[in-house]
């Protein structure tokens, strides 16, 4: 099972670990493909746009709400909403719904930057001495944790979790701190270009997590496609005595996937073999066991905070793609239109046919607007030549599929079940252990959207849920409302019969009472008159 | 505008499409079919040639009723392997009309009513099988002997095949002089008239015979489906090793388990007919426990049924406990 | 103690009541339609057929054999049938009202289910003894219950498969059926 | 007819008499019993219904309507708001066939929500009584306004309105509720 390398012996002799592998997976060869690898010309710096979108958008897809007005003058790393930094100076021009990365081609309220002229440039990280790096990171480390608030750091591998919220949820402490240094997918190269321009920034960054998270070990996974960048933050982290081990784990997509990642690293299962939950919860999260999963730009964009207190507004784009003609990885400044970035490095697609994708060609989707913000997710803009559909077969439950699901799953029966939307059963095939990596597509020899109808079934799942949940909420406040209905009812009607009762018994009483009573004020009447 | 979600040609990955699946299946079928052709009977090509060609029209007509595309529908050959399988199953002597008969029910109730591919719940070759072997037990047992065929015409042959009037006495003694019982039906006729089987004489009978060589033709094939990854090991050795545990552990007869194993239908049915996917268990434990199935009912309808060969049956038994299976093997857990 | 196995293994397989003899077949389509169901049923007919071929056996050798009454067979055994089946539909009722509802009619309709009747009358005639009789019984169930869920889970599995509308519904389920028979027909024999 | 049939016909006769009145003798204390079977159920279909508390059905809410098909036998497709999928779940649970809606009782819309114009509203809170769900909140000569995440767009406030301001509308596609389209 495992798997042996020499690089292991060779750069990490104190923490001999080969790595575990896990199920299914592929081996997806590129060769073939416009890549930026080993080629790469560093990272290309990009000249900030006239004009920034920032979505205002949390983690969770809600909408938030500004802190910033129109034509308010922002600078650059202030913060906008909450968790949201502006990524440059300049002046609000409007906040209105835009357009953004999104599958369904939504548009999202969005806070409209125009840059000013004057916009302070990026210089290169400097790198100190390992002695004043080791004192820097010290009294960073001692400042409270939410001091990272301010650095507005979000996981830079795709999905863009908080990475402040990942590790203050580990409540058990953190034992084990793995570093992504794996693509997700094979067209991506962001993390290998970052590793060849600057190791030391990131082994900086990785030792500074190291000191914040407390972790028992941390574990750098890169791929043996990346030879080269292995060594050089080998060295890097040999320089700054960097409290971290590097294991070469085999490249086999989707080893970049946090889920399959875990289980290379640890050995660890944690999102599946739950089939008697369903709907519910079926998955832990890492941080539950004491595992933190972070991604390299993350360390590289931490170390950019402690070295000169910047905020995390711009990150490293792959621009790849059959049909990229300048393939190179970029640093985009958040907000910058995914238009502008095409043609300031002459990339325009010049055919009609030619197709954008952000998030990689498994995992991602077409853009329906080139307008759309490059975000923290955006690991990758790819341009692609049209899509030639094959119609899809019917599926002979071959089961090539559940060969290379990485969660072992059965596609071919979660398919099944999908397609007549049967969501019981799909729930009890542990159907939101899916990581939609896409391996089942692939394989399918009957060219089946497996994936596409495990979002589809997903979503409707979990649409299905949250009806109930209304419905419940709605059913609780009417019962409430017939409760309190009957309630007034009741003490309306308790109040008539009280009334009636004290008319009841005091009737003669009161009666001749006040008859007296009128006489008696006659009476006084008449004598006071008389005299 | 088309937004693919999933950029399946973005990444190359050489697979097989469903086509090529049925393609290498054929292939595979090659080398079995031809030392059955050499042994048994060359008519073995005329059935597969008639099954082949019905099927096809059946499956087109099917299709046409159910307003599907025709051409998409028939060219993944699913059917064409159904029916080859159904060919090599049934005795090579069977009147021609016979064979059409099954091979309408193993398109039609096996197989369309249902859906067509990928819905069917039962093997439609062995649905077609079992059909044939419960309506016309006569001519389905009726095998010819190898030692006859040199002295015959394959003109001769193919008339009385080609003879509608099956109960014609004259044919029926000319059958009698062409046909005789493959070693199963002959061991079978012995254990009824409560006669001991002689070890020796039975193994030279299942040697001569030829059917060891042609199942040992299609244990080639089928190896040559699992080096190309067609097929999993899951099925095929489970089938096996409980139908040789068995037969090591209960039989009664005096044949070795290592010559039962090499009889009748059971490398063709190990390798070919109980590894249709479709009508298969879904996860890989479930597979194992489905082609034990096979082979421990196998052995119990041989050794203690009615009928000399029971792998259709056994196959079709199991295709029914399949959902069951897959039940059990989703609530212990997805993993295998 | 094999010659009861034997009665077991041949009522459950060889002559299985749905499958070769074709009794009972109307709560099989009936209730089959999901996996629930056919359990409480099969559960339900279990516990009929095992005390009513008991109790009929009682009657048939204390009552109706020594005064002659065998004539009143019939009657007297859709008697008690009836009696287990009320008893059943009271226990199911108090135990779980979700399976009463759900089963509905088809409860009662043991009564008239054809398997228990044609199972009471086949062990008097073929002269059980009473633990043969019990077990006569008991295998019957146990061999419809074990169709009863076979069927139901294909049903379940069949509810997403692409059936031409003109199949759909019963019409499968009984072509279904039929294959069923089918592959049950290579146990025919069996010795 | 000999003697010894007639008293075994009498003997039957009367060992079945005896097991009836037994059998009715046993089932009456369960019946209270089952009452409680029958609630279970009721529950079990009230929580399938889709809580919209509008009526259609022509009971006053959900759990009448879920009263009234366990104790009065009512037909399962009497349910606009939960359409086909709810029938097809009660048909499930009931173990009975799915029928088509009853357009009497109206049609299944896509999910709605009232939406008050408040430049109309007087605060006649009319609307606010009418409202199943406590949805509605305002007060008297004040304009109200419709808690969108609660309504459940039953049109119940619809008919006491006297100017006529409340709409329904359907709810914008935000992005946390947007769904994967299903694949052709």
């Amino acid at each position: 099972m495992r798997v042996r390398n020499a690089w292991r012996k060779q750069f990490s002799a104190e923490k001999p670990r080969a790595p575990f592998s896990f199920h299914g997976g592929l081996k997806l060869d590129t060769s073939k493909r416009a890549l930026t690898r080993f080629n790469s010309t560093g990272i290309k710096e990009l000249p900030l746009p006239a004009k920034l979108v920032v979505p205002l958008i949390d983690y969770h897809k809600n909408n938030i709400e500004p802190l910033v007005n129109i034509q308010q003058t922002v600078s650059r790393g202030q913060i906008i909403a909450p968790g949201i930094i502006s990524p440059a100076y300049g002046t609000v021009s409007v906040i209105e719904p835009c357009e953004f990365i999104h599958p369904g081609g939504l548009s999202v309220n969005s806070v409209v930057i125009d840059t000013h002229a004057n916009n302070s440039e990026n210089p290169p990280v400097s790198i100190p001495s390992a002695k004043a790096a080791q004192a820097m990171i010290n009294s960073f480390a001692e400042q409270p944790i939410e001091t990272l608030e301010q650095a507005a750091l979000v996981g830079l591998g795709g999905a863009g979790f908080p990475t402040l919220h990942k590790i203050k949820s580990a409540n058990n402490g953190i034992h084990t701190l793995i570093i992504n240094a794996a693509e997700c997918e094979p067209e991506i190269a962001c993390d290998e270009a970052l590793m060849l321009a600057e190791p030391e920034a990131i082994a900086l960054g990785i030792e500074t997590l190291v000191q914040l998270t407390q972790c028992q070990q941390c574990i750098i996974a890169i791929e043996d496609s990346k030879p080269l960048a292995q060594q050089q933050l080998s060295e890097a982290i040999n320089t700054f005595d960097v409290n971290a081990a590097i294991m070469t784990i085999p490249t086999r997509y989707p080893t970049g996937a946090e889920t399959t990642l875990i289980e290379v690293v640890t050995g660890k299962r944690l999102a599946y073999r739950n089939a008697n939950s369903p709907t519910t919860k079926s998955q832990t999260t890492p941080s539950e066991h004491g595992i933190v999963c972070i991604n390299i730009g993350t360390a590289h964009a931490l170390w950019q905070m402690v070295e000169r207190n910047q905020a995390l507004d711009s990150r490293v784009v792959s621009l790849g793609g059959s049909n990229m003609r300048n393939p190179c990885n970029v640093r985009v400044r958040f907000g910058t239109p995914v238009n502008f970035v095409l043609s300031a490095t002459d990339n325009t697609p010049d055919n009609a046919h030619t197709r954008i994708r952000a998030g990689g060609p498994l995992s991602g989707f077409d853009l329906h607007s080139l307008n759309a913000p490059i975000t923290a997710n955006t690991n990758c803009i790819l341009a692609e030549a049209a899509f030639i559909e094959t119609p899809a077969q019917p599926c002979i439950r071959c089961g090539q599929c559940a060969d290379v699901c990485p969660v072992k799953l059965l596609p071919q029966q979660l398919h099944w079940y999908a397609q007549s939307e049967d969501h019981d059963k799909c729930a009890q095939l542990n159907l939101a252990a899916c990581i939609e990596c896409g391996c089942c597509d692939l394989v399918c020899p009957a060219s089946i959207k497996l994936t596409e109808t495990f979002r589809y079934a997903k979503s409707t799942a979990r649409f299905l849920s949250e009806q109930n949940q209304k419905a419940d909420e709605a059913e609780q406040r009417f019962k409430n409302r017939e409760e309190r209905l009957k309630q007034r009812e009741a003490d309306r009607k308790a109040a008539i019969e009280k009334r009636k009762q004290a008319v009841k018994s005091q009737d003669k009483k009161t009666n001749t009472d006040r008859i007296k009573a009128a006489l008696e004020r006659a009476r006084t009447k008449q004598k006071s008159s008389k005299d | 505008m088309l937004k693919p979600i999933l950029d399946t040609q973005a990444v190359s990955l050489k697979t097989l499409n469903t086509q090529h699946i049925m393609l290498w299946v054929l292939a595979a079928l090659l080398p079995g079919v031809f030392v059955y052709a050499w042994f048994i009977s060359p008519l073995v090509f005329f059935n597969i040639a008639l099954a082949a060609v019905l099927a096809v029209v059946f499956e087109a007509l099917a299709l046409y009723w159910r307003g599907q595309a025709i051409h998409g529908g028939v060219q993944d050959g699913s059917i064409v392997v159904a029916a080859v399988l159904l060919a090599l199953a049934v005795p090579p002597l069977l009147p021609f009309w016979q064979l059409a008969v099954g091979v309408f029910i193993m398109v039609m109730l096996g197989k369309q009513v249902y859906g067509g591919l990928g819905n069917n719940p039962f093997n439609p070759a062995m649905v077609g099988y079992a059909a044939l072997l419960v309506s016309f037990p006569q001519t389905m047992t009726l095998w010819s002997a190898p030692d006859l065929l040199n002295q015959l015409t394959l003109g001769h042959l193919l008339n009385a095949k080609l003879s509608l009037d099956l109960l014609n006495p004259n044919l029926l003694i000319d059958w009698d002089g062409i046909t005789r019982a493959t070693p199963l039906e002959h061991l079978r006729t012995l254990k009824m008239q409560g006669l001991s089987v002689d070890q020796n004489l039975a193994q030279q009978q299942f040697i001569s015979s030829g059917w060891v060589w042609t199942n040992l033709a299609f244990l080639l094939g089928g190896l040559l489906l699992l080096y190309r990854r067609i097929i999993q090991w899951h099925i095929p050795a489970s089938v096996i090793l409980s139908f040789a545990l068995c037969s090591l552990l209960f039989s009664a007869q005096n044949v070795p388990w290592y010559l039962s194993v090499f009889s009748g239908a059971l490398m063709l049915g190990a390798f070919f007919i109980a590894t249709d996917p479709v009508t298969a268990a879904s996860s890989n434990r479930g597979r194992l426990v489905f082609g034990a199935g096979i082979g421990a009912l196998c052995f119990i309808i041989r050794e203690f049924g009615g009928y000399p060969e029971g792998f259709a049956f056994a196959v079709l038994l199991m295709n029914l406990c399949v959902p069951l299976i897959d039940h059990i093997d989703m609530h212990w857990g997805t993993s295998a | 103690m094999s010659e009861y196995a034997l009665i077991l293994l041949t009522t459950v397989l060889v002559n299985n009541f749905v499958l070769t003899q074709f009794l009972g077949l109307c709560p099989f389509m009936g209730v089959s339609r999901t996996l629930e169901t056919a359990v409480g049923m099969g559960l339900a007919t279990t516990f009929v057929l095992t005390l009513a071929s008991a109790l009929s056996f009682l009657i048939d050798h204390w009552l109706l054999q020594p005064y002659d009454l065998t004539y009143l067979r019939t009657l007297s055994f859709i008697l008690i049938i009836a009696i287990v089946v009320q008893f059943a539909e009271i226990v199911i009722r108090q135990r779980s009202p979700l399976l009463h509802r759900v089963l509905g009619l088809y409860l009662p309709l043991i009564t008239t289910n054809c398997a228990v009747l044609g199972v009471a009358l086949l062990s008097s005639r073929q002269h059980h003894s009473l633990l043969e009789a019990v077990f006569f019984g008991f295998g019957a169930a146990l061999g419809f219950t074990l169709v009863l869920v076979l069927f139901s889970l294909l049903r379940e599995r069949l509810n997403g498969a692409n059936v031409p509308d003109a199949f759909k519904g019963n019409a499968i389920g009984l072509i279904t059926a039929g294959i069923m028979s089918l592959a049950f027909m290579g146990f025919s024999g069996l010795s | 007819m000999t003697l010894p049939a007639l008293v075994g016909l009498v003997v039957l006769l009367a060992a079945l008499v005896f097991i009836g009145a037994a059998l009715a003798r046993l089932s009456r204390p369960i019946n209270t019993e089952g009452h409680s079977g029958d609630e279970q159920l009721i529950e079990k279909v009230n929580n399938l219904l889709p809580q919209t508390q509008c009526a259609q059905c022509g009971h006053p809410g959900c759990r009448p309507y879920a009263y009234a098909i366990i104790k009065q036998r009512e037909p399962i497709n009497r349910c606009p708001p939960g359409g086909d999928r709810t029938i097809a779940d009660l048909a499930e649970l009931l173990g009975t066939t799915a029928l088509p809606l009853d357009s009497s009782c109206g049609e299944q819309k896509p999910i709605q929500v009232a939406i008050i114009d408040e430049s109309v509203c007087i605060g006649c809170t009319l609307c606010i009584h009418a409202c199943p769900v406590d949805a509605i909140v305002g007060a008297g000569k004040l304009m109200h306004t419709v808690i969108s995440d609660q309504c459940t767009g039953c049109e119940l406030c619809l008919p006491p309105c006297p100017v006529d301001c409340i709409d329904l509308v359907s709810p914008a596609t935000s992005t946390s509720d947007w769904q994967w389209p299903r694949p052709a």
